[in-house]
């Protein structure tokens, strides 16, 4: 029953030729990646979460392997926003890449900021909100983790983003109810909900006796943290089916990014799986693309939800 | 010093291919890995290095290992083949020596900038520490081949942990070695039998591998004697292509501006004078974008 | 530089000759790992959460394996307290084994009934309190996951417990911010704290489309979880450093237990592992001795939270 | 029909212990796996399982794998032999047909209850469905060592599903066989010739191994005429020993009470008549601690 798969995604009001993407931070802003497959092929790139300024991020070590799975601490390295348009922006339009532009900030104003300067520029498919940053103006509590704090962040991008720009927020699974800050960000104006980012994890150096991080704590990601992820999109489908979603978390393989789709992603993003393997997600997009056909889908959208459908009790 | 641009065929690769295990043997502490990589051989150059998955399927160990070329051959039946020497001490490095003649692995290479060439036949002295004398072996090949005059020092903290002691002979003008614990050699550090060899031989540029201890001791002694040293450096890497953040280093660039620079794609090989080197592991205060406010930086 | 540890811990009044446990729900109530291992050489044996009545639990599947990992659905099947001290309790003090009982409730007074009813059983070390169970009367919602509800739980097993015998909040990582309900049961009474339960996770079947588990989500638990659950000593033991702790989540070698001590943990269960390993907890004894021995530390004691020590700069 | 008291043997046991790959052959889809396990061929009665750790280390895989014993050798020169049965389809079984001649494999057996003997020589049918035939030729050896004759039915989709064709025809009085397609033997289920065949042979015992499905319909066709049945079940286990509960499916006690009950150390092998089949995969509302309202049951 192989038949052809209609593999067109649509987030929102940005309509993408596969639903594989990139995951911020895992991917630059595709240059390197398109060494290894054509980064025009897949849904889009999305970029490393860019800050108004320069930025040197956290002292090294910045990364430890874990079971499945891999702790960073990055802490948001990138070139400011003007040489993020003037450089990699630009590359990706000239390349004929899509591209969602991931933006973060320390302040609701530094968000807003944000998006104002990039309000202009071309080829952006929608912007994606990395709220899991700490709040400079509220003790560094991290916006993601508090539905208002979320809410204003996300209300001011969508204030200096054009109408015809999907915002979308990105969430951070570290809460006690991903639902309730997933509406407050819709409430707010987003148009899409990306989750999850990584969860906070810790690794302690036997040999040193200390953090093996020097940022002590650090984001938690690969196929380890994917059961959380796809429960987090299971979730947030429950709670708001109407809202379009990126997923991600630990998806390694064309199964994995089903299992996403099936819980009521409509798009999915890989992330840390790039770093075993480079061309993962164009080889995902295929993999995908076999197993919708096998299972007799016609097109992602068919796909989307579909685990949610009624039990038919016979 | 004037330098060669470098890496001029890397623009190619990298190239990701699955490679077969020709042979693992022992070298002291160390394994030497030979396994066929279709393509590789012919795009490298000494300094590059590969990055190869671990573990088997399913595997827990999520990123790749890396591990500096050692030696290339374009001739072999298979298609080219690769030497790489690893210090099995994690469990990653120590799957990789349990691999059998005929084993597949997942390999990506040639990757990072290799060594700059003097454009000027000038001697040249190369300096290993442990295992970092791998790469250092194809580099005296280039340099001679070049018309320079090499000179080689091999230091380890025991004769076990020095690699290549016969290879250094047959390729060097002169083969110093060292050792912590004077099992071979001088007893001491490499960079107490540096100078020397400078003076003797009139050394015009330092090559270096090894320990970021033994490295900033290198670019110490070249800048004191104003002459070029570069230092592949070593280090933790996340993906090895250039995409994670997680290999940056400290790096002064030609606007005098330091940033916090990747080692696998700007590196891993540096000029001994562009490096941070007593604040490597740290941000320095003057880098650019580094924290105004101290632990303002908490974000992931 | 091989010395001989003291081995023994101490989890607030109650001293155990190994810092090394069992996790509830991995080990039933002994007996069968007594075919592996001699369970009256390790710290204790957490008995499974035991309720007041008999309890079938959920239908199968209740279990998923999942990268570096698994989920189980299990519904704490089990016989009742009375059962369970007729039969588990006397089993295990005939035996010589320390015990640990955990319970669960799913009200605050099933909670302080079954306190009452364990009060003047001998052999009991601790009471572990499961608050990871949903709140019948507050539609569900787990008590773990709100101060208040997880504090009224603690005040009323601590006031129907013997002063003599400590209680262990056990809390759940699905939390914004796990000091802040760690906070809450110690001041509500709490000698201790146990950490981390499972982590609410799902698997989608590729071949049926549905979720994998007959109860849809699960606890995700095992080495996956270990960096999260490192995290959360850390976190409690930086905001409340007086407080003992039992660790647990992944631990699977002596080094994994040796990082939950040097964050904090004065004692560790072992759970999944033991799935892989019925011998598992011994071995971690033996492993996690020899480590401290090497590393130079004369007792558990001098491990606990050494990772906290302050930077010397020389 | 009255049975004796079973695994009397196994009270000492289990045993965890490092066995080694001899042998991996293939039979039709499945895979032959011979290994040296010390000490458990003499612990092992029919119906017994082993649990095999998966994937080597450091690896993804946390949990055993279980399979029915379906031979063992006490004269084996490395302490005695274990056979299982494969169905290589998911990670952790495909990585075991993957071992060669040598390999350590780390192994817990006997584990489970194993079948029980009739009492007195009653002739007995033996049902099979794919692999579930693995553990049903020593049971066939035993029963026949007790004066009990054997006849033996064999049912797979297809006849390469078939496993121990060859091995039955040795062991059994009659062996029938039955295909879904027809490829070999009787086109149906092995519930289609069982009638005949007990009617036949006089058979006062069925004891079976194989899918639910087909474990229902002995049960059924055996309290149909009032004969005895005993039937090894299949649940997804995570720990084979018994401590975590994930294995249970709804049987009836000696009480008449229905509790959700462990067939790791209760089973797998359970009386026909003790298994609510049809609810095998809910929660009977009569089971002891029965949720009293719908989704009531919400806690981990
Ligand atoms: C450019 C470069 C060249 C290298 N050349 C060699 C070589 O020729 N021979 C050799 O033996 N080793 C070399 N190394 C170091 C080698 O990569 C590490 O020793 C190895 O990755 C450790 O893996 P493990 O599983 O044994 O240890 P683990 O400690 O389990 O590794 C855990 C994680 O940390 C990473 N990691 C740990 N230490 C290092 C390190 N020093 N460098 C990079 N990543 C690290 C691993 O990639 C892995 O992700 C080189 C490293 C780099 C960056
Ligand atoms: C008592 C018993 C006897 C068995 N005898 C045999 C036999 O003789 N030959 C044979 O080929 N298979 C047998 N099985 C089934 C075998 O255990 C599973 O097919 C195997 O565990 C699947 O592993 P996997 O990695 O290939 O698949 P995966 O689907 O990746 O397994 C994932 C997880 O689910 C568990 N699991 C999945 N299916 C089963 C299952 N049917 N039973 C138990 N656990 C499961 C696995 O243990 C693992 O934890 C038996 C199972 C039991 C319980
Ligand atoms: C090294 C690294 C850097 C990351 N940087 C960012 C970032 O800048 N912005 C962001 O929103 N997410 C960032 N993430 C999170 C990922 O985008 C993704 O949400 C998370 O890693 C889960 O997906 P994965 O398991 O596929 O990696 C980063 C992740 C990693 C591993
Ligand atoms: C099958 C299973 C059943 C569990 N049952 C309980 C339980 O009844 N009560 C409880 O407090 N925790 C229970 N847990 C959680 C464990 O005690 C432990 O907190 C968690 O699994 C993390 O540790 P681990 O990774 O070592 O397993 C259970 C875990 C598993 C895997
Ligand atoms: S290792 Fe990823 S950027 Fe260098
Ligand atoms: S498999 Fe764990 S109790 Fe049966």
């Amino acid at each position: 029953m192989s038949n052809v798969v209609d593999m067109r995604a649509q987030l929102a009001s940005a309509a993408l030729p596969s639903p594989v993407l990139t995951a911020s931070g895992c991917a630059a802003a595709g240059r390197e990646l398109d060494r290894f497959f054509d980064v025009t092929a897949i849904g889009a790139v999305v970029t490393k979460s860019i800050m108004a300024s320069p930025r040197s991020g956290r002292p090294t070590p910045r990364m430890a392997e874990t079971p499945a799975g891999m702790l960073n601490s990055i802490g948001l390295q990138g070139p400011g926003v003007e040489e993020f348009i003037r450089k990699d922006l630009r590359w990706l339009r000239e390349r004929g890449a899509r591209t969602v532009v991931s933006i973060a900030g320390g302040s609701v104003n530094e968000f807003a900021e944000l998006a104002n300067r990039l309000r202009h520029e071309e080829g952006i498919s929608a912007i994606e909100v990395n709220i899991s940053c700490p709040n400079v103006e509220s003790r560094g509590q991290v916006f993601a983790c508090d539905a208002r704090a979320a809410g204003s962040v996300i209300h001011a991008v969508r204030r200096h983003t054009s109408a015809l720009t999907p915002i979308f927020a990105k969430l951070s699974p570290d809460v006690t109810d991903i639902a309730d800050i997933a509406r407050a960000c819709v409430t707010a104006g987003a148009d899409g909900l990306s989750m999850i980012n990584t969860t906070l994890g810790m690794v302690i150096d036997t040999d040193t006796m200390r953090p093996a991080l020097a940022g002590i704590t650090g984001g938690l990601s690969g196929p380890a943290i994917r059961p959380m992820a796809v429960r987090c999109v299971w979730q947030v489908r429950q709670a708001l089916p109407e809202v379009p979603i990126l997923g991600m978390g630990g998806i390694a393989t064309g199964l994995d990014a089903l299992q996403f789709l099936l819980a009521g992603a409509n798009a999915v993003s890989v992330g840390t799986a790039v770093f075993n393997d480079p061309s993962a997600p164009w080889r995902i997009h295929n993999e995908l693309a076999a197993a919708l056909a096998d299972r007799g889908f016609r097109s992602v959208a068919d796909a989307v939800g579909y685990a949610h459908r009624e039990e038919v009790t016979i | 010093m004037s330098m060669m641009g470098r890496g001029s065929k890397a623009d190619v690769g990298p190239l990701q291919v699955r490679g077969e295990v020709l042979a693992v043997r022992r070298s002291g502490d160390y394994h030497v890995l030979v396994f066929a990589a279709p393509g590789v051989a012919e795009l490298t150059a000494p300094g590059n290095f590969v990055a190869i998955a671990v573990g088997g399927q399913p595997t827990a160990m999520l990123l790749r290992r890396c591990f500096s070329i050692h030696h290339v051959d374009t001739a072999g039946a298979l298609g080219g083949t690769v030497e790489i020497v690893v210090d099995a001490h994690g469990p990653g490095t120590k799957w990789l020596v349990d691999r059998v003649q005929g084993d597949a692995l997942d390999v990506i290479a040639p990757l990072g900038r290799p060594f700059s060439l003097p454009k000027d036949p000038v001697p040249c002295v190369l300096v290993g520490g442990g295992y970092g004398s791998a790469p250092l072996f194809m580099l005296a090949d280039r340099l001679r081949e070049r018309g320079c005059r090499v000179d080689m020092i091999l230091g380890a903290a025991t004769e076990s942990r020095l690699f290549g002691v016969v290879d250094g002979r047959r390729r060097a003008s002169t083969l110093t070695i060292t050792t912590d614990d004077g099992s071979l050699g001088t007893r001491g550090r490499v960079t107490d039998v540096l100078g020397g060899i400078l003076d003797q031989h009139g050394g015009q540029v330092i090559y270096g591998c090894g320990p970021m201890g033994m490295l900033a001791g290198l670019a110490e002694v070249a800048s004191q004697r104003g002459i070029v040293s570069q230092c592949a450096v070593e280090e933790a890497m996340a993906c090895g292509v250039g995409v994670c953040m997680t290999c940056v280093l400290p790096v002064v660039g030609s606007d005098g501006v330091t940033r916090m620079t990747r080692s696998c794609t700007d590196g891993p090989v540096f000029f001994g004078d562009q490096v941070r080197w007593d604040e490597v592991g740290t941000v320095p205060a003057d880098c650019l974008g580094a924290p105004v406010v101290e632990g303002g930086a908490g974000t992931r």
